[in-house]
C-alpha cells in the first residue's frame, strides 16, 4: 500500500526533470508524461486490486498517524486518483507535446490532484489544492493572449481570496482541536467543533477550496477562463478539479461538521449555483462559455445532491458528480474543433455527424433523459431533495426541475443548430471534426454507454462507496487503530 | 465572553484584522498593483493566526538545549506550517506579478475595470459573437421557439 | 458597485470579527499532537531543532508540495514573461558603492546561507531561510549590473535536479520497505553537526532548490518583465 | 416467456432491423413487415381487449430497489392496436412510391422508418409500465422519440421541435416532481401502494398531484394552455409521420390521464374537491379547460391555409371531446370518450394521408393554391370525404357515434353549459373540414393540375383501408365498444352496455345498424328520384358562365382566399393570441433573468463573494 506514494511521487519527478530533460533530449519531454501517467495508472489499479475494497491507510515518512501525514486509501480516494491519471492522460493537451513546461505544468497538476484525493491531513490537503492552483494558473496562461493572461489574473486574486480564508479556517480549526489529522479531528469534532466557531471554519473551508468547485459566490472567473485557456485544460478544470475540490469539501463535512446547518448552507449555495449558471448558460451565445456556465450549474446540481442528510445524499452526490465527470470533459473536447459563436456553426453537424450525434448524447444524459446515467443521478437528487420535509429542501429540488428545462432548451438550441442548413459560403468554412479530435469524446461516450447498461452494478458500487464515505467509524480506526492511545 | 483582554486575544484581533484589511483592500483598490499586495496583507493575516494558534504565554522555541523541557516549548506545528504557508504566498505574489506585467502590457492599463472590459470584448471577438448585453439584439427573442405568423397561431 | 458593497463588506465582516473573537476562550490554544511530537521527535528523528523535524520528518510530504509549488510559480513566471526574441535595452551600471559592496558581500552571503542550511536540524533556520539568502545572494550581481546575464540553464539543471534528489531520497526509503520520504541513515545524537540521519542532506537540496528558484523567478521579474 | 414480452420483443427487433438497413431501398418493408408482425402478435393477445386479467412480461428487473413491472391489461391492448395501427398504415404509406418522392428530395427515408419503428416501440413501452417510475421513463422515451421524428425534416421543423422538447421538458419535469412527491409519500412508485395510501390524502395534496401529473400529460395532449408547440410542430413533420404523430402520439397524454387521475387517483376524489370561493369541482375545472381546448384550437384550425396546420390544430380540438367525455365519469360520457380515441386516429390518419396524397401529386398543402382535384384523385377524395364526415360527427361514419355519446352523456349528466360550448367546436369542425375539402377537391381545377393523377397503390390502399375501416366501426360500432367496455372496466368506470349496432339504453338507446340502412334507404330513394326524373346532364366545368362572362380556364374563379369572410367580419375580432402573449411574457422574464445573470458573471468584482460569505455567516450566526 505504501506503493501509492508514487501517484504523488513520479509526476512530481517527471515535473522537475522535464524542463531540464527535455532539452537535452527531445523525445524525453513528449513521452515521459504520458508514460509516467500509464504508470501511475498501473499502480493505483494493482493497489486497487490488492486492496479488495477495504479501505486502508498508509504513513507517510513512517510517523504515526496523528502526528505525521497520512493518505487514506478508500474507494473513493482511489478512482478519483485513477480517474485523474486516465483524465489527464486522456486530455493530454497538445501544447504539452510540444513545450516541456506545460508537459511539467501538468504532471503537477495531477500529482497534486491525486494527493488532493488521498491525503488524510487537513493541511496537507490545502498544500495539495495550492499546488493544484498554481499549476492550473500556469496551464490556463499558456495560450499567452491578453485575453487568457487577464483572465488568469483575475483567476489568481479569486484564488488568492480563497486561500486567505481556507488558510484562516484550518487555523481556527487548529486552534480548537490542536491537530491536523482528519482521523483525529474527526474523534475531537463533536466536542470541539460543534459549534458556533466550527461553522465559520467550515465556511472559510468552503468558500477557499470552493474557488476550484466552482461553488456560486466565488465562480466568476470560470466563464472567462474557459474561454481563453486552451479546450483540454478546461476539460480537466471543469470535470476533474472542480469535482476532486467538491470531494474535498464532501469529505471534511463528513468527518469533521456534522451541523445540519452546513447541509442548509451546501443547498442554498449549490441551488444558487443551478440557478444562475443555467440561466447564463442559456443566456450564451458562444459554445465554451455556454459549457463553462452549464459546468457552474451540475456543480451545484452536486452541492445540492450532497446536501441531502445521510448516505442517500453522499450516494446521489457521488452519481452526479461521478457523471458530470465524464460528460463535461468529452463536451470541452467537441468544442475544440467547435470553438466560437453559434451562428459560425450552423449546419457543422452535417459535416461531422459523429461528433454533432456525441453532443447529443451527451446533452440527453446532460438533461437527464432516461435510460442514461444522468438521469438516474438525477433522479436520486430529486428523491432525496422531496425525501425531506422540509420547504428549503422542496424549493430546491423545485429549483432543479425549474432549470432542467432550460438546460433542455439551450443544449438542444445549439445541438439543433448543428443541423441548420447553413449558407453555402459560412459552411465552407464550418470546421470538421476527425478522428483524433474525437477520440476522447468517443471514449468518454463509450464509458457513458456501457455505464448505461451497466447502471445496476454501477449503481451499487458506487452506493458501497458512499457507504464507505458515510461511515466516520471506519475512517477513524482504519487511520487511529483500535483503541490506540492518542495525544 | 471573557471581557480579559489577554495577549491571545489582542494577537487574535490584529491577526484578523490584518486579514479585514487585507481584503477590503482587494475590493476597495482598482489599481492591480495595489490589489496584489492587498492579497500580500490578508496572506500575512492568515499566517499570523497559524503562528499565533502554537504561541504559548512564556514559551521558548523548540528547540532541545539544556534546561529547557518539551513541556515548556511552543508548539512547533503550526511553525511549520506558516514556513510552507509563506513561501506559497511567496509562489502566487510573484506570480500575480508577472502576470500583471504582461496584462498592463497587453491593455495598456492597470485598472482593474478597464482590464476587465477589454478582455471582455477581446473574449467576444474571438468567439465572433456581438456584445453579450447588446440591447439592439434582446435575447427573448427565438428562445422558446419561432414566433408563430400573426394569422397563424393566434388563438 | 464597488461604492457601494465595500461599506457593507466592512460592516459584515467587523461583526464577523466580533463574532469569531467573542466565540475563542481566552488562554492558549490546545496543544495536542505538538506537545507528542515534542516529547517524540529527538528520539526518533535525531533533530535538536523540532521545527526541523516537523517540516522534514513530520510534515514532510507538505515541504516536498510547498518546493513544487514554488517550482511551478518559477515555470510559470517563466512561462508567461519569457519573450521570443527581442534584445534587452542595456541599462545604466549602478553605482561604485553598491558595486563594491556586492562584491563584498557575495561570498559572505554564500557562507551564511550555507551555515543556516546545515544547522537547520540543530538551530533556528534551514533550508528555506538558508535558500533565501542563497537566491539574495545570486541576485545582487544583478542588482549592480543591470545588463548581466542570467544563466536559466544552470539555475534550471539546479532546481530539476535538487528537486529530484529530494524525490529520490524518498522513494530509496520507500523501496527499502519503508515509507516515502522516511528518514534514513538512523538519527545519530541530537545535538551534532552529523546527526538526524538523512535530513540534513534534504534540507541541503531544499535550500539549493529555494535559492535557484526564487534567484530564478527575482531574474525573470526583473528582465523579462522590464518594459522594452 | 409471455406474449407481452413476444410483443415487446418484436417492437425492439423492428427497431433494430430497420436500423441495421436504414440505408437501405428496403427499409420500408422491413419496417411495415416488423410492424404487422407487432400486430399480429397483439391479436394474439386479444383476449385482453375483452377483459382478460392482465398480462405480466417476464422482463421485470429491479433498479435501486425500485422493481420495474411492465404489464399489459384492456386499456394497454386498446392503446396498443390503435398505435400499431397507426404505425402500420403510416409505414406502409411511407414505403412505395412515397419513399422515391422523399429520397429525391434528400431525405433519408430509412431514418423516418426508424424513427415510426421507435415511436412504436417506446408507446408499446409506455402502455405497458406498471409503477410510477417505469411510466416516467418510458413517458421521456416517448416524447424524445417523437421530438426524433419532428426533428427529422431539418428547415424549419428545427425551430418547431425545440419548442415541443421545451413545453415536454417542462411537462416531464413536473411529472418527476410528483413522482417525487408519491415516492416521499409513499416510500414506492408502485401503482398498488399509492392506491392504497391515496384514500388517506388530504384535498390539496390531491389537487397537486392530479395538476402536477395532469401537467405533462397535458403537454403531450395540447391541452390548453400547453398546446402552442403542437400545431407547428407536427405540421412540420414529413408525411406518414405527422399522420402518425397526429393520429395517435398525442393520446399517450390521454392514456396517462386515464391511468392517473381516472384509475389510480379515481375522479370520485377529483369530484370531491371543492375549489374555494367558486362552485366549481377540480373536476368541473378540467371540464371546462377541456371545453375551452376544443372550441379555440377549432377555430383557430379554421383560420388556417395550410391544410397540415389546418388538421394538426383541429386534433388539438378533438383530445377535449375525449377528455370531456372520460371526465364526465359516466358510463355513456366516459365511453364515448375512449371511443373517440379511436374513431379519431383513424379519421385523422386518413385525412393526412389524403392531404399527403395530395401533396405528394401537387406539391403544395396550400389551400390557397389548390381547388378541383376530385376529377384527378378521386379515390382520395373519397378517403378525405369518409374522413370529414367522421371527423365532423355525422352519420353515417363513426365519429358520429362517440360524438352522440359525449353529447348525450353531458345532457344526461345535467351539464348543458358544457354542451353549448362543445356543439359550438362541432360547428366550428365543420367548418373548418369544409372548407378543408372545398379548397381542395372542389371547385375550379388550377391548370398546372390538369395532369394531375390518382395517387399511387400504395399510398390509396391505406387510406382506402382506413375509409372501410371508418365506415365499418360506424355501422357496426359495437366492435370497439367491446374493448371500449373492457377498458371502462379495467380503470374502474361504470361500464356501457352495448350491442353490436351501438348503445343499448331503455331511455333511448342508438342503434347504427338500424339508422344507417334507414340512411342508405333514404340515399337510394333520392338516387331513384334524381335519376328517375333524368333532369340531370353533365357538362364540363369551364362550360359555364358567372356574372355574365363565360369562362375560361386562366380565369379564376375558385373561391378560397379569405374562406368565411362574412364569419370572420364577426368573429375575427375574438382571436387575440392571448396564449401566445403568454408564452412571450415567460420567455421574456426568463430573458430578463437570464441577462441578469449573465451581466453578474460578466461585471461582478470579487467583492461580491466576500460580501456573500459575510452575509451567510451573519446569517447563521444569528
Amino acid at each position: 500500500m505504501n506503493l501509492i506514494a508514487l501517484v504523488v511521487a513520479l509526476p512530481l519527478l517527471g515535473a522537475f526533470l522535464l524542463p531540464v530533460g527535455a532539452r537535452s533530449v527531445g523525445w524525453v519531454g513528449r513521452l515521459l508524461g504520458p508514460a509516467l501517467l500509464l504508470l501511475t495508472s498501473l499502480v493505483v489499479i494493482v493497489l486497487w486490486r490488492d486492496s479488495g475494497g477495504v479501505p486502508s491507510h498508509i504513513e507517510l515518512g513512517g510517523f504515526q498517524p496523528p502526528l505525521g501525514i497520512t493518505f487514506y486509501l478508500d474507494q473513493l480516494a482511489l478512482v478519483f486518483a485513477l480517474a485523474t491519471s486516465l483524465l489527464a492522460l486522456l486530455l493530454w493537451p497538445h501544447a504539452a507535446w510540444r513545450d516541456a513546461r506545460v508537459a511539467a505544468l501538468m504532471l503537477l497538476m495531477v500529482s497534486a490532484a491525486s494527493g488532493m484525493a488521498l491525503s488524510g491531513d487537513l493541511f496537507n490537503l490545502y498544500v495539495f489544492y495550492e499546488l493544484v492552483s498554481v499549476a492550473s494558473f500556469g496551464l490556463v496562461a499558456a495560450p499567452k493572449t491578453g485575453a487568457a493572461l487577464a483572465a488568469t489574473l483575475r483567476y489568481v486574486i479569486i484564488s488568492g481570496m480563497g486561500t486567505v480564508m481556507a488558510l484562516t479556517g484550518i487555523a481556527l480549526i487548529y486552534t480548537q482541536t490542536g491537530t491536523l489529522n482528519l482521523a483525529h479531528l474527526t474523534l475531537l469534532s463533536a466536542t470541539t467543533l460543534d459549534n458556533t466557531l466550527g461553522l465559520t471554519a467550515f465556511v472559510l473551508i468552503l468558500l477557499g477550496i470552493g474557488v476550484k468547485a466552482e461553488l456560486f459566490p466565488v465562480n466568476i472567473w470560470v466563464p472567462e477562463v474557459y474561454a481563453t485557456a486552451s479546450q483540454r485544460v478546461s476539460a480537466l478544470l471543469a470535470g476533474l478539479i472542480s469535482k476532486l475540490a467538491i470531494i474535498v469539501i464532501i469529505r471534511l463535512l463528513v468527518l469533521l461538521f456534522p451541523q445540519p446547518e452546513a447541509l442548509t448552507l451546501l443547498l442554498v449555495i449549490g441551488a444558487l449555483g443551478v440557478l444562475l449558471g443555467e440561466l447564463a448558460a442559456w443566456h450564451a451565445k458562444d459554445f465554451e462559455r455556454m459549457l463553462a456556465f452549464s459546468s457552474i450549474g451540475q456543480l451545484g446540481l452536486v452541492l445540492m445532491a450532497f446536501s441531502i442528510p445521510g448516505q442517500a445524499g453522499l450516494f446521489a452526490g457521488l452519481a452526479v458528480a461521478m457523471h458530470h465527470l465524464i460528460v463535461k470533459p468529452a463536451l470541452f473536447v467537441l468544442a475544440e474543433r467547435w470553438s466560437g459563436g453559434f451562428a459560425g456553426l450552423a449546419g457543422a453537424g452535417w459535416k461531422s455527424p459523429w461528433a454533432a450525434g456525441l453532443f447529443i448524447l451527451f446533452a440527453l444524459s446532460l438533461i437527464g433523459v432516461p435510460p442514461l446515467p444522468g438521469f438516474w443521478a438525477k433522479l436520486m437528487t430529486l428523491l432525496g431533495l422531496l425525501g425531506q420535509d422540509n420547504w428549503i429542501y422542496w424549493t430546491g429540488a423545485g429549483i432543479i426541475l425549474l432549470a432542467t428545462v432550460f438546460e433542455a432548451n439551450y443544449l438542444f438550441r445549439f445541438g439543433l443548430g448543428l443541423f441548420k442548413a447553413g449558407s453555402e459560403s459560412r459552411s465552407a468554412k464550418v470546421p470538421v471534426h476527425d478522428a483524433g479530435s474525437l477520440g476522447p469524446s468517443l471514449i468518454l461516450g463509450a464509458v457513458l454507454l456501457i455505464a448505461t447498461v451497466m447502471i445496476t452494478p454501477v449503481g451499487n458500487w458506487l452506493a458501497g462507496v458512499a457507504d464507505q464515505l458515510a461511515d466516520r467509524e471506519l475512517y477513524v480506526t482504519t487511520v487511529l487503530g483500535a483503541g490506540r492511545e492518542l495525544p | 465572553m471573557s471581557m480579559v483582554f489577554d495577549l491571545q486575544w489582542i494577537l487574535y484581533t490584529g491577526a484578523i484584522g490584518l486579514i479585514a484589511i487585507g481584503l477590503v483592500g482587494i475590493i476597495w483598490s482598482r489599481h492591480l498593483f495595489r490589489i496584489i499586495l492587498s492579497l500580500a496583507i490578508a496572506e500575512a493575516g492568515a499566517n499570523l493566526m497559524l503562528v499565533i494558534a502554537g504561541y504559548r504565554l512564556h514559551g521558548h522555541a523548540p528547540i532541545m538545549v539544556a534546561g529547557v523541557w518539551p513541556e515548556q516549548m511552543v508548539d512547533p506545528v503550526p511553525q511549520a506550517m506558516v514556513l510552507t504557508a509563506i513561501v506559497i504566498g511567496v509562489g502566487i505574489q510573484a506570480l500575480a506579478l508577472s502576470l500583471a506585467i504582461r496584462v498592463k502590457e497587453a491593455y495598456h492599463s492597470l485598472d482593474i475595470d478597464e482590464i476587465r472590459a477589454a478582455m471582455q470584448a477581446d473574449i467576444d471577438a474571438q468567439a465572433g459573437v456581438t456584445g453579450d448585453l447588446s440591447q439592439e439584439e434582446p435575447s427573448g427573442r427565438e428562445v422558446i421557439g419561432p414566433t408563430v405568423a400573426a394569422e397563424e397561431g393566434r388563438s | 458597485m464597488r461604492n457601494l458593497t465595500s461599506p457593507l463588506f466592512a460592516a459584515g465582516l467587523a461583526f464577523f470579527l466580533l463574532v469569531v473573537v467573542a466565540e475563542f476562550e481566552p488562554g492558549a490554544a490546545p496543544m495536542v499532537v505538538g506537545q507528542a511530537i515534542l516529547q517524540e521527535a529527538p528520539e526518533t528523528t535525531g533533530t535538536a531543532n523540532i521545527v526541523t523535524a516537523v517540516v522534514l520528518g513530520y510534515r514532510g510530504i507538505d515541504t516536498l508540495g510547498e518546493i513544487a509549488i514554488l517550482f511551478t510559480a518559477s515555470l510559470v513566471a517563466g512561462l508567461v514573461l519569457e519573450r521570443r526574441g527581442g534584445k534587452r535595452q542595456a541599462q545604466a551600471p549602478a553605482g561604485n558603492v553598491l558595486r563594491i559592496s556586492t562584491q563584498l558581500l557575495f561570498p559572505l552571503m554564500l557562507v551564511i546561507g550555507f551555515y543556516i542550511i546545515l544547522h537547520g536540524h540543530l538551530t533556528p533556520g534551514g533550508g528555506f531561510q538558508g535558500g533565501v539568502i542563497l537566491a539574495a545572494a545570486f541576485f545582487l550581481p544583478l542588482l549592480a549590473r543591470p545588463g548581466i546575464q542570467v544563466r536559466h540553464f544552470g539555475l534550471a539543471v539546479t532546481e530539476g535536479l535538487a528537486g529530484s534528489a529530494f524525490i529520490v531520497i524518498g522513494l530509496i526509503a520507500l523501496f527499502q520497505g519503508g515509507a516515502f520520504l522516511q528518514p534514513l541513515f538512523g538519527t545519530g545524537s541530537p545535538g551534532q553537526l552529523l546527526s538526524a540521519g538523512s535530513l540534513p542532506i534534504l534540507y541541503l537540496v531544499l535550500g539549493l532548490k529555494v535559492g535557484a528558484e526564487l534567484a530564478g523567478l527575482l531574474a525573470h521579474l526583473v528582465y523579462e518583465g522590464s518594459e522594452t | 416467456m409471455s406474449l407481452l414480452d413476444a410483443l415487446l420483443l418484436t417492437a425492439l427487433g423492428t427497431l433494430i432491423a430497420t436500423l441495421a438497413t436504414v440505408r437501405t431501398r428496403w427499409v420500408g418493408y422491413v419496417a411495415s413487415l416488423g410492424l404487422g408482425l407487432q400486430l399480429l402478435v397483439l391479436f394474439l393477445l386479444a383476449p385482453l381487449g375483452y377483459g382478460a386479467p392482465a398480462v405480466t412480461s417476464g422482463l421485470a428487473w429491479d433498479l435501486f430497489g425500485q422493481p420495474l413491472v411492465l404489464r399489459y391489461d384492456a386499456m394497454s391492448w386498446y392503446f396498443a392496436l390503435i398505435t400499431l395501427g397507426a404505425g402500420l398504415v403510416s409505414s406502409v404509406y411511407a414505403t412505395g412510391a412515397w419513399s422515391d418522392h422523399y429520397r429525391a428530395a434528400g431525405r433519408s427515408p430509412g431514418w423516418l422508418q426508424f424513427a415510426l419503428a421507435l415511436n412504436v416501440f417506446t408507446m408499446l413501452l409506455l402502455l405497458a409500465s406498471g409503477d410510477f417510475l417505469s411510466l416516467f421513463i418510458a413517458w421521456e422515451l416517448v416524447s424524445w422519440a417523437s421530438f426524433l421524428l419532428m426533428a427529422l425534416a431539418a428547415g424549419p421543423a428545427l425551430k418547431w421541435s425545440l419548442r415541443y422538447i421545451t413545453y415536454a421538458t417542462a411537462g416531464a419535469m413536473s411529472m418527476l416532481a410528483a413522482l417525487g412527491i408519491v415516492f416521499h409519500l409513499t416510500g414506492s412508485l408502485n401503482y398498488a401502494d399509492f392506491m392504497a395510501a391515496v384514500d388517506q390524502w388530504s384535498v390539496g395534496l390531491i389537487t397537486l398531484l392530479t395538476v402536477l401529473f395532469g401537467a405533462g400529460f397535458a403537454v403531450k395532449m395540447g391541452i390548453l394552455p400547453f398546446h402552442l408547440w403542437q400545431a407547428g410542430a407536427y405540421a412540420e413533420t414529413p408525411g406518414p409521420g405527422m399522420a402518425f404523430l397526429g393520429a395517435i402520439s398525442s393520446r399517450m397524454g390521454l392514456y396517462g390521464m386515464m391511468l392517473v387521475w381516472v384509475q389510480l387517483i379515481g375522479l370520485i376524489r377529483l369530484i370531491e374537491v371543492h375549489i374555494p370561493l367558486t362552485f366549481l369541482s377540480l373536476r368541473d375545472v378540467l371540464m371546462w379547460i377541456a371545453a375551452f381546448t376544443i372550441i379555440l384550437p377549432t377555430y383557430t384550425a379554421l383560420k388556417q391555409n395550410d391544410a397540415r396546420r389546418l388538421l394538426a390544430w383541429h386534433g388539438i380540438g378533438q383530445g377535449g371531446y375525449m377528455l370531456m367525455g372520460i371526465l364526465s365519469a359516466s358510463a355513456l360520457g366516459s365511453a364515448g370518450g375512449i371511443l373517440h380515441i379511436f374513431n379519431y386516429a383513424t379519421n385523422q390518419a386518413v385525412l393526412l394521408l389524403a392531404v399527403f396524397a395530395v401533396v405528394y401529386r401537387t406539391g403544395t398543402a396550400d389551400l390557397n393554391k389548390l381547388g378541383g382535384l376530385f376529377t384527378r384523385m378521386p379515390l382520395t377524395f373519397v378517403a378525405m370525404l369518409v374522413g370529414i364526415i367522421g371527423l365532423a360527427g355525422i352519420p353515417p361514419m363513426n365519429g358520429f357515434v362517440s360524438k352522440w355519446m359525449v353529447y348525450r352523456s353531458l345532457l344526461s349528466e345535467g351539464m348543458p353549459l358544457l354542451f353549448v360550448a362543445s356543439v359550438i367546436g362541432t360547428l366550428g369542425t365543420i367548418l373548418s373540414v369544409y372548407k378543408l375539402i372545398h379548397n381542395t377537391f372542389l371547385g375550379q381545377l388550377r391548370l398546372e393540375h390538369e395532369p394531375v393523377q390518382e395517387a399511387p397503390w400504395s399510398m390509396v390502399i391505406p387510406m382506402m383501408v382506413l375509409a372501410l375501416i371508418i365506415f365499418l366501426t360506424g355501422f357496426m360500432p359495437g366492435i370497439v365498444l367491446d374493448w371500449v367496455a373492457a377498458v371502462q372496466a379495467a380503470v374502474g368506470l361504470p361500464v356501457l352496455p352495448h350491442t353490436l349496432g351501438g348503445v343499448a339504453d331503455a331511455h333511448g338507446g342508438l342503434d347504427m345498424i338500424m339508422l344507417v340502412l334507414v340512411l342508405f334507404a333514404g340515399f337510394g330513394v333520392s338516387a331513384l328520384l334524381f335519376y328517375a326524373t333524368g333532369r340531370s346532364e353533365p357538362v364540363h366545368q369551364l362550360d359555364n358562365y358567372a356574372g355574365g362572362h363565360f369562362l375560361s380556364a386562366d380565369v379564376r374563379y375558385h373561391y378560397s382566399d379569405h374562406f368565411y369572410a362574412g364569419l370572420m367580419h364577426r368573429i375575427g375580432h375574438w382571436y387575440r393570441g392571448s396564449f401566445l402573449w403568454f408564452e412571450s411574457v415567460v420567455a421574456s422574464l426568463a430573458s430578463f433573468l437570464a441577462q441578469w445573470s449573465a451581466t453578474f458573471y460578466r461585471l461582478m468584482q470579487p467583492a461580491l463573494p466576500m460580501l456573500a460569505m459575510a452575509v451567510i455567516v451573519l446569517w447563521m450566526v444569528s
